[in-house]
């Protein structure tokens, strides 16, 4: 296995400067692990998420991924990655379709020569989880394990904008299926742990609906809780940021609601990555972050 | 034909000689049956085997070979010899498969085999065909559409002379109207070109093909190969002699003034789907009212179809052709808006592609059941997705998709004998009868009365001079004649076959692929007419029945009941066959109360031999017998099959394969009672609506029949019981072991026949 | 055109288009070779239970051909056989056929004891592997020909020596081979007909999730009395009476992810389907999910039949997933477009209507004298140029009327193809 | 959950479904919809949207510019993406909703609806810091609902946020910012006088 790395642009996220943190840091702790040098775009902006367009219009919303772009090339033109789903499914798609409408990239060229940029070139703006699967490949995922989890019960919990809509499009890199993608059950068994098998991997969070209404969407993250721990989960693992979150901080909400009893840590592939790597469980994989401990996963890290 | 010379040859192979012995079945053909050859072999159908046969044969020795081996089912080719007829003893399949090895019972069965394959060989003789006289090449297509002239020229490509009359005072049919045409291949999308002018040009250049316009057929008689055709092209009438027909006679649209609650004829600006063809045609959609361009268009699908007070079909075509004139109209004017109102979307195939195309031309497709269109264009639907009564307003114009009528009559000629026209024309299947159901959770519905279907109106096509009638027999609803799947070009009338929306409604490509097919089937029909042979299913057969005038009592029982109407009646009144019509399935031989009726390898003695051969052993050796004349076409493959799955069943069954059922005469069924027969079985196939008689009324007729065999049994003093009709299709290979066993169990019951031994 | 150096019609594929064309043509005075490439001809309809919309048995009208054949000598079938290139013009083309080892000869006489002499066990094909047979057996009981089969497994082991060991025709070869010869013909008839689409490929629907989730062709074995259950319909998970039955349409067909074309026999096949559920049930109830229901032509009238029983549903909705619930049965979930109710609804067994696939597709197709469409769908050329013509599904989704019609067409049109006069 | 019945005087207005094909991002392909309901099946709150996609397609063909754009549909949809990937004819379902929700805005169809509050809120740290900070983002929508109510949701989710300031994943102090905020706001502002201009709203 040669030692040469990739090189990568990083865009962390808005979340990586809050409720995401963990993420931002176990990304950039299993990097390195796994042949990936990453740079981060000097002086990113946020992504404008699933609501920006409402707030701010199409165009301005464009405007940000343009902006986000113009700063990457700065950096190279090598790969844009990013590890959190609505960032990436913004960033992805703003891509795509500038690339694809001269009219489009006109405009947002026009808007972006206000702050003295512009984006002309073709990048490729990627998921972290798809370049672990077609860049790194699984098996040197598990090469690198240096502590196996060993018995730990791990619920791969995909969510949506990770996969949706662009898992199995060839832009995405047709890493994996919409309905029922496998990436994340491989990563658990690569940090050596034991994937459940369960009924809703790919359901969805309620998103930011979950954020500004929790009424309405609750009882979704309460079947995916359920469902977790029916098949016996010690842990549930999501690649996204806002699902972390959502299913981290509602348990408390979701008991009260529904008068279950619901503790189960949510946490990130690549901090089951970090730990199984033998990474310090905090400096590296950020476990103290996560406001649902995970003791089983804890005793299991390198002290 | 020269003496008979039988020889019988026994197979041992297959575990025939392990399960019965062979010596036996031997002494039956030598000394009982007196066959002066008789031989065994291990395997009979291996070289060896066959050459030893051949041998036999090629020496003169043997002109009738008996094979005691497998089902006549199988080893046919390996079989058949030059100069020689074979008959076949199943001593596989309904001997050793489906009975113990070593049993008592099992070598008596064996040895009726032996005995029955011998009996029937008495009387078998080598069917001769019956040739004589000219056979004509000539093929007649009859309508000058696009049917009727892609047969002639597919006629003329294959070799063959055509005679091709229309009606009308030019070609083209309603083709000749149209605008553009629906895409039938790749890439499936927008209309294209209405090439219908290059085939009339083509047809018109074809040195071959005799156009006759403004000319219809006046009288068909004869047979094909040889049917003579009188045309009266304006006024003169000219016969010609003709091989075979290929009827074309197309469609009609649907009467629109009956579609008063759709707005026709409330306004001159809701037109059918044929108006707004001839309207787009001239180019520039213009209103009929007020000469101005069409900008908002409705169109309403189903306008008559799928309605019983109107068709209870599907005109298949309607919703394409909309979808192809909203295209056009879209085209023409890109701020046109046009709405095709639907209860159900039918763009079958690659269509759907074409469905796609109309939406992305921002056709709007709604939902919806249409409750009237008011004279200012207003139409009101029931919409399902939204859920009410939705006004659909501010249309320019209103295009009903009116569906196809058939046209199986010449609504333009008088009918003949109007009463017994519409006999024949009357609807000969319910297809919507219902089905079987084990039954309801609920309450049953009310069980459906058959709905009075309209009968055609007009005179006969052909006007054929046949016993049955001057008619293309119908099955439903106008559409011609053949309600099978598998053969769909087979009719009733051989050498006469329909193509295009006369059979179903279909669109020019599909109607121009079944002219190819039905030309097909003329040509052979020709062909075998010369030969002899019959046509489907039969086919290659050479036997014809035989009428024994000298007993005849005319009582047209066989010209009635003949499904082809293959038999007329002579200035006498005796039957007279014309054998190029026969399909040899002897409906007329189990219809002759005198048993007049014959084939040279299939009569009422042959087979009153053969079940005369069968041993009856006395009541007192508690062995009854049971006779089984079973469909040769899916009873006996049926049987056939329980032994190749080794089902058992019961030995004291005896079974003859015939024809089909409607050739099985009463007097087999009495013979077989006075014999000492306990019980008789006639096993064939279901009959009614969904019939699945190959002869199409065969096992109709027999039911018919045997419904009367209880006067018969009464005459005998014997129980009704022990005569039974059983529908056995072809894939009851379970059900027969089942049926027979239980029929057999039953008889026991019933008790001994008290003729035994008489 | 070089004029035609061959008056041979070969027709690739033995199912009822190919058997129908090449008989029609044999029985018109022409010498045929018919291709079939598994042991038996028949196709898919010999694995269908029923024909719409008479509910008559497919082989019904199979054993009226196959007696025809045997009475033909101008038509020779070749099994296990199949097309490997096409070269040439109409008149005369050089095909590649490929023939795959029966490891059975024409000596066989079906007695079967090579059967009796294994217990070796195969998926059994013409079941779609829904049950087992034997390593050495009759394909099914109305096989033509009517020969037996060893699976290349039982050659592969030492199973075939025993096989062979207890054939005393000498009927048994194991050293049969995969072997190619070039044909010269003067005229094709494609009729390779289709294949299900792969129900795999429908994520949402669960296929592989639970065994009462079944395909439309699953569903007539289910029926047929040689089928893995002898007709009775039940779930295939625990052998129950299947007494809630959902059929969902389009499974596939009408989809730009999957199937862009309407395969056309679905919905009659699914109508067909609840007429074999209430035949045996009389408390049972069966849904059927559709988008437009599309009974063609006269089969309207089928459909009126199946809409008068009050336990057979139409449901307008295209049912977004399937789950497995608790109790383990398939659970459809969807929208009810009409009265826009989100339903969540358990079934004993859900048969995906699967649409047809085109035999083609990923496999060899006549690209020489003939067109390929984008869905695999083949085509004549136009005009008379060439000599290569489809014979049903191979040419579009047709249903079996449809078939035999085009078939017995394509008979015509390779006639003209290679009458000496050329025409 | 049912919808209000649509008023049956209205006339099926091909106006409104041209508009709608014209100006929201996707509606081009809206006239490819087949009303077979896949989307609004896969819809996670399907059932809490007054119309789901599926009828609210065949609402905009039949014109009923009112209902369509005060519909709650617009507003739930969680950008999930489950519909887009299942739709049979490539209808982008969610990207309609997401804009139409954004058209309704604009048009003043929805002042005071949550989503709205929160979508501006959001957008108010997205112009005004270049980046969204959680905190502030949550503290602006819930005060936009006036100050007691603002409170009040503060305190029932003081539990979560002090979990979070906790763990470090909620900072206190200043909100992060973009060090470029002057040039992304002009081009944020170029870009809305672009839009506006292109679609003449």
């Amino acid at each position: 296995m040669s030692g040469d790395k990739k090189k990568f642009t990083y865009y962390p996220g808005c979340s990586s400067q809050g409720t995401g943190k963990h993420l931002d840091e176990s990304i950039r702790a299993v990097a390195p692990v796994l042949d990936m040098e990453i740079v981060d775009i000097d002086d990113w902006n946020c992504c404008g998420a699933s609501v920006g367009h409402i707030g701010g219009g199409q165009l301005p919303n464009l405007t940000l991924t343009g902006r986000n772009l113009a700063k990457a090339v700065e950096q190279g033109t090598q790969d844009v990655i990013t590890g959190c789903a609505a960032c990436y499914l913004n960033t992805h798609a703003g891509n795509e379709k500038i690339k694809a409408d001269v009219k489009k990239r006109a405009a947002v060229n026009e808007a972006l020569s206000e702050a003295g940029l512009q984006y002309d070139d073709n990048l490729r703006v990627r998921h972290v989880a798809e370049v672990f699967v077609n860049d790194v490949g699984v098996d040197k995922i598990a090469e690198k394990v240096t502590n196996p989890l060993t018995g730990l019960k791990v619920a791969g919990w995909v969510g949506c904008q990770t996969v949706r809509p662009f898992a199995a499009t060839e832009a995405g890199g047709k890493y994996d299926t919409h309905d029922r993608p496998d990436f994340l059950d491989d990563f658990t068994r690569a940090c050596g742990a034991e994937a459940v098998e369960y009924e809703t991997p790919t359901n969805c969070c309620g998103g930011s609906v979950a954020v500004m209404s929790p009424d309405r969407t609750l009882h979704l993250i309460k079947d995916i809780l359920q469902a977790a721990q029916d098949a016996g989960a010690d842990v549930i693992s999501t690649p996204c940021p806002l699902c972390q979150t959502n299913a981290e901080m509602y348990q408390d909400a979701i008991n009260k609601e529904f008068g279950t009893n619901f503790h189960i840590p949510v946490i990130f592939p690549t901090q089951l990555m970090s730990v199984a790597f033998g990474q310090d469980p905090h400096k590296d994989a950020g476990l103290q972050r996560n406001t649902i401990r995970s003791e089983k996963l804890e005793g299991m890290a390198k002290k | 034909m020269t003496d008979r010379k039988p020889g019988v040859y026994l197979c041992k192979g297959c575990g025939i000689a392990e399960s019965v012995s062979m010596d036996a079945m031997e002494k039956v053909a030598t000394t009982e049956n007196r066959i002066p050859v008789c031989k065994t072999h291990d395997c009979l159908c291996a070289d060896e085997g066959v050459a030893m046969i051949k041998a036999d044969v090629a020496a003169g020795e043997v002109n009738q070979v008996i094979i005691g081996a497998c089902s006549p089912r199988v080893m046919t080719d390996r079989f058949d010899f030059d100069g020689a007829v074979t008959i076949r003893a199943n001593l596989r399949e309904q001997v050793v498969w489906s009975q113990p090895a070593g049993e008592e019972d099992t070598q008596m069965l064996a040895n009726d085999h032996i005995r029955m394959a011998c009996a029937q060989s008495i009387k078998t003789k080598p069917p001769l065909p019956k040739i004589e006289g000219e056979f004509s090449e000539t093929i007649l297509v009859v309508g000058g559409g696009v049917a009727g002239m892609s047969a002639a020229r597919e006629a003329t490509r294959a070799g063959h002379d055509v005679i091709l009359v229309e009606r009308t005072d030019q070609l083209g049919g309603w083709a000749r109207k149209w605008s553009e045409r629906t895409p039938h291949r790749p890439p499936y999308r927008g209309p294209v070109e209405n090439d219908v002018a290059s085939l009339v040009s083509a047809v018109e250049g074809d040195g071959r093909i005799k156009v006759m316009t403004n000319t219809r057929v006046t009288k068909t008689a004869g047979m094909p190969g040889r049917f003579a055709v009188t045309f009266n092209q304006g006024g003169t009438e000219v016969t010609e002699t003709i091989g075979a027909i290929v009827v074309a006679t197309g469609w009609r649209p649907y009467d629109a003034t009956k579609l008063g609650h759709l707005g026709y004829g409330a306004s001159p600006d809701v037109v059918t789907n044929v108006e707004m063809e001839a309207m787009l045609a001239n180019g520039g959609l213009k209103r009929k009212s007020d000469g101005k361009a069409a900008r908002t268009v409705a169109f309403v699908q189903c306008a008559g179809s799928r309605d019983p007070n109107h068709l209870p079909y599907c005109s298949s075509v309607c919703c394409q052709v909309s979808i192809k004139q909203a295209l056009q109209v879209a085209k023409a004017d890109p701020d046109a808006s046009c709405y095709i109102v639907y209860e159900e979307l039918r763009t079958p195939g690659t269509a759907e592609e074409y469905y796609r195309q109309a939406q992305e031309a921002g056709v709007i497709f709604v939902k919806g059941k249409v409750k009237s269109v008011g004279a200012d264009l207003t139409v009101t639907y029931d919409d399902d997705l939204l859920g009410n009564d939705i006004p659909l307003s501010g249309l320019d114009m209103v295009v009903l998709a009116t569906g196809m009528v058939p046209n199986s009559t010449d609504t333009s000629a008088e009918a003949i004998e109007p009463e017994k026209s519409a006999l024949q024309l009357k609807d000969d299947i319910d297809p919507e009868a219902a089905i079987a159901i084990a039954g309801y959770a609920g309450e049953a519905p009310a069980a459906p009365e058959r709905p009075e279907r309209p009968i055609p109106e007009g005179g006969p096509i052909l006007n054929l001079q046949y016993r049955q009638g001057p008619h293309i027999p119908m099955l439903a609803d106008g559409f011609a004649d053949s309600h099978y799947i598998c053969f769909p070009y087979e009719t009733r009338r051989t050498g006469i076959y329909t193509c295009g929306p006369v059979r179903r409604p279909m669109d020019m490509a599909e109607t121009a692929e079944d002219a190819a097919g039905a030309v097909l089937k003329a040509i052979q029909a020709l062909k075998n007419a010369s030969g002899g042979v019959s046509m489907h299913p039969r086919v290659g057969d050479l036997s014809f029945p035989k009428f024994g005038l000298d007993i005849c009592t005319k009582c047209r029982r066989c010209t009635v009941e003949c499904p082809f109407g293959a038999i007329d009646e002579d200035e006498k009144d005796y039957p007279i066959l014309n054998p190029a019509r026969c399909r040899r399935c002897g409906t007329c031989m189990g219809a002759c109360p005198v048993r007049t009726i014959s084939f040279d390898n299939y009569s009422p003695q042959i087979v009153a031999d053969m079940l005369s051969s069968v041993e009856i052993p006395d009541e007192f050796s508690g062995k009854p017998r049971i006779l089984v004349f079973a469909c040769e076409n899916d009873a006996y493959p049926a049987v056939d099959m329980a032994g190749i799955n080794r089902h058992q069943i019961s030995p004291y069954v005896r079974i003859i394969p015939v024809r089909c059922l409607g050739s099985v005469t009463l007097l087999w069924v009495s013979t077989a009672l006075e014999k000492g027969y306990d019980g008789v079985m006639l096993m064939g196939c279901k009959s009614g609506d969904d019939y699945q008689c190959h002869f199409v009324k065969g096992s109709a007729i027999a039911k018919e029949r045997m419904s009367k065999v209880g006067d018969t049994l009464k005459s005998l003093m014997l129980e009704a019981e022990r005569v039974r009709l059983e529908e056995i299709s072809i894939a009851d290979s379970s059900r027969v072991p089942e049926v027979l066993n239980a029929f057999s169990d039953e008889i026991v019951k019933i008790g001994f026949n008290p003729f035994k031994g008489f | 055109m070089a004029g035609v150096t061959s008056q041979t019609i070969l027709v690739v594929g033995g199912g009822i288009a190919g058997v129908t064309a090449a008989l029609e043509a044999a029985e018109t005075g022409y010498d045929v070779v018919l291709l079939e490439k598994e042991p038996t001809l028949g196709g898919r309809v010999s694995r269908f239970n029923r024909y719409f919309p008479k509910l008559c048995h497919p082989t019904c009208g199979l054993e009226i051909n196959y007696q025809r054949i045997k009475k033909n000598p101008r038509l020779q079938v070749m099994t296990m056989a199949e097309v490997a290139g096409i070269s040439g013009e109409r008149g005369n083309y050089t095909v590649t056929v490929k023939t795959t080892p029966r490891y059975v000869n024409a000596k066989c006489t079906a007695c079967g004891d090579c059967a009796k002499a294994t217990d070796m066990e195969v998926a059994n094909s013409f079941n779609y592997g829904l049950d087992k047979v034997k390593a050495a057996h009759l394909p099914h009981e109305h096989a033509y020909p009517m020969r037996y089969v060893v699976a290349p497994e039982a050659v592969a082991s030492g199973e075939g020596e025993k096989i062979k060991a207890a054939c005393k025709y000498g009927a048994v070869d194991l050293d049969e081979k995969e072997a190619t010869f070039d044909l010269n013909v003067g005229a094709i008839i494609w009729a390779t007909g289709w294949r299900p689409y792969d129900p795999q490929k429908l994520t949402s629907y669960a296929y592989d999730l639970s065994p009462d989730i079944v395909t439309n062709v699953e569903m007539e074995r289910l029926a047929a009395h040689d089928g893995p259950t002898h007709g009775k319909i039940v779930r295939p998970s625990n052998g129950e009476p299947a007494k809630k039955v959902a059929l969902i349409q389009c499974a596939g067909s009408r989809d730009l992810n999957h199937l862009p074309y309407c395969s056309r026999i679905c919905c009659l096949g699914s109508l067909k389907h609840a007429a074999y559920v209430r035949e045996q049930y009389a408390d049972a109830t069966v849904d059927i999910y559709y988008i437009d229901i599309r009974a063609h032509d006269k089969l309207e009238a089928f459909y009126n039949r199946l809409r008068r029983d009050p336990q057979v549903n139409f449901v307008k909705s295209k049912p977004a997933h399937i789950i497995v619930g608790e109790d383990g049965r398939p659970v459809l979930c969807g929208e009810r477009t009409i009265d826009r109710e989100i339903y969540k609804e358990p079934y004993d067994l859900v048969v995906l209507a699967t649409g047809m696939e085109p035999s083609v597709v990923g496999g060899f197709a006549p690209t020489v004298g003939a067109v390929v469409d984008d869905y695999g769908f083949v085509l004549p050329e136009i005009g008379d140029g060439e000599g290569i013509f489809s014979a049903g599904v191979a040419g579009g989704p047709f249903d079996v009327s449809m078939s035999a019609q085009s078939a017995t067409a394509a008979a015509l049109k390779a006639i003209q193809a290679v009458r000496a006069d050329g025409a | 959950m049912t919808a209000p019945a649509p008023d049956t005087t209205r006339k099926y207005d091909l106006a409104f479904a041209k508009w709608v094909y014209k100006n929201v991002n996707g509606g081009d392909k809206l006239s490819m919809c087949m009303q077979c309901g896949m989307c609004s099946g896969s819809c996670p709150i399907g059932v809490q949207m007054d119309y789901g996609p599926r009828k609210l397609f065949m609402m905009i063909r039949a014109g009923m510019k009112e209902e369509v754009l005060s519909s709650n549909t617009l507003w739930n949809c969680t950008s999930c993406y489950r519909c887009v990937v299942r739709c049979p004819r490539s209808v982008p379902v969610t990207y309609i909703l997401q804009d139409l929700a954004a058209k309704a805005s604009e048009l003043g169809y929805a002042p005071k609806k949550e989503n709205k509050r929160f979508a501006d809120s959001f957008w108010w740290s997205a112009r005004l810091f270049g980046r969204t900070d959680e905190r502030l983002v949550t503290a602006k929508y819930y005060f936009s609902f006036g100050l007691s109510e603002g409170i009040k949701r503060g305190l029932d989710n003081l539990k979560i946020a002090m979990g979070m300031i906790k763990a470090g994943r909620m900072h206190i102090g200043m909100p992060h910012t973009v060090k470029g905020r002057k040039g992304l706001q002009a081009a944020l502002k170029k870009a809305a006088e672009i839009e506006a201009r292109q679609s003449g709203v």
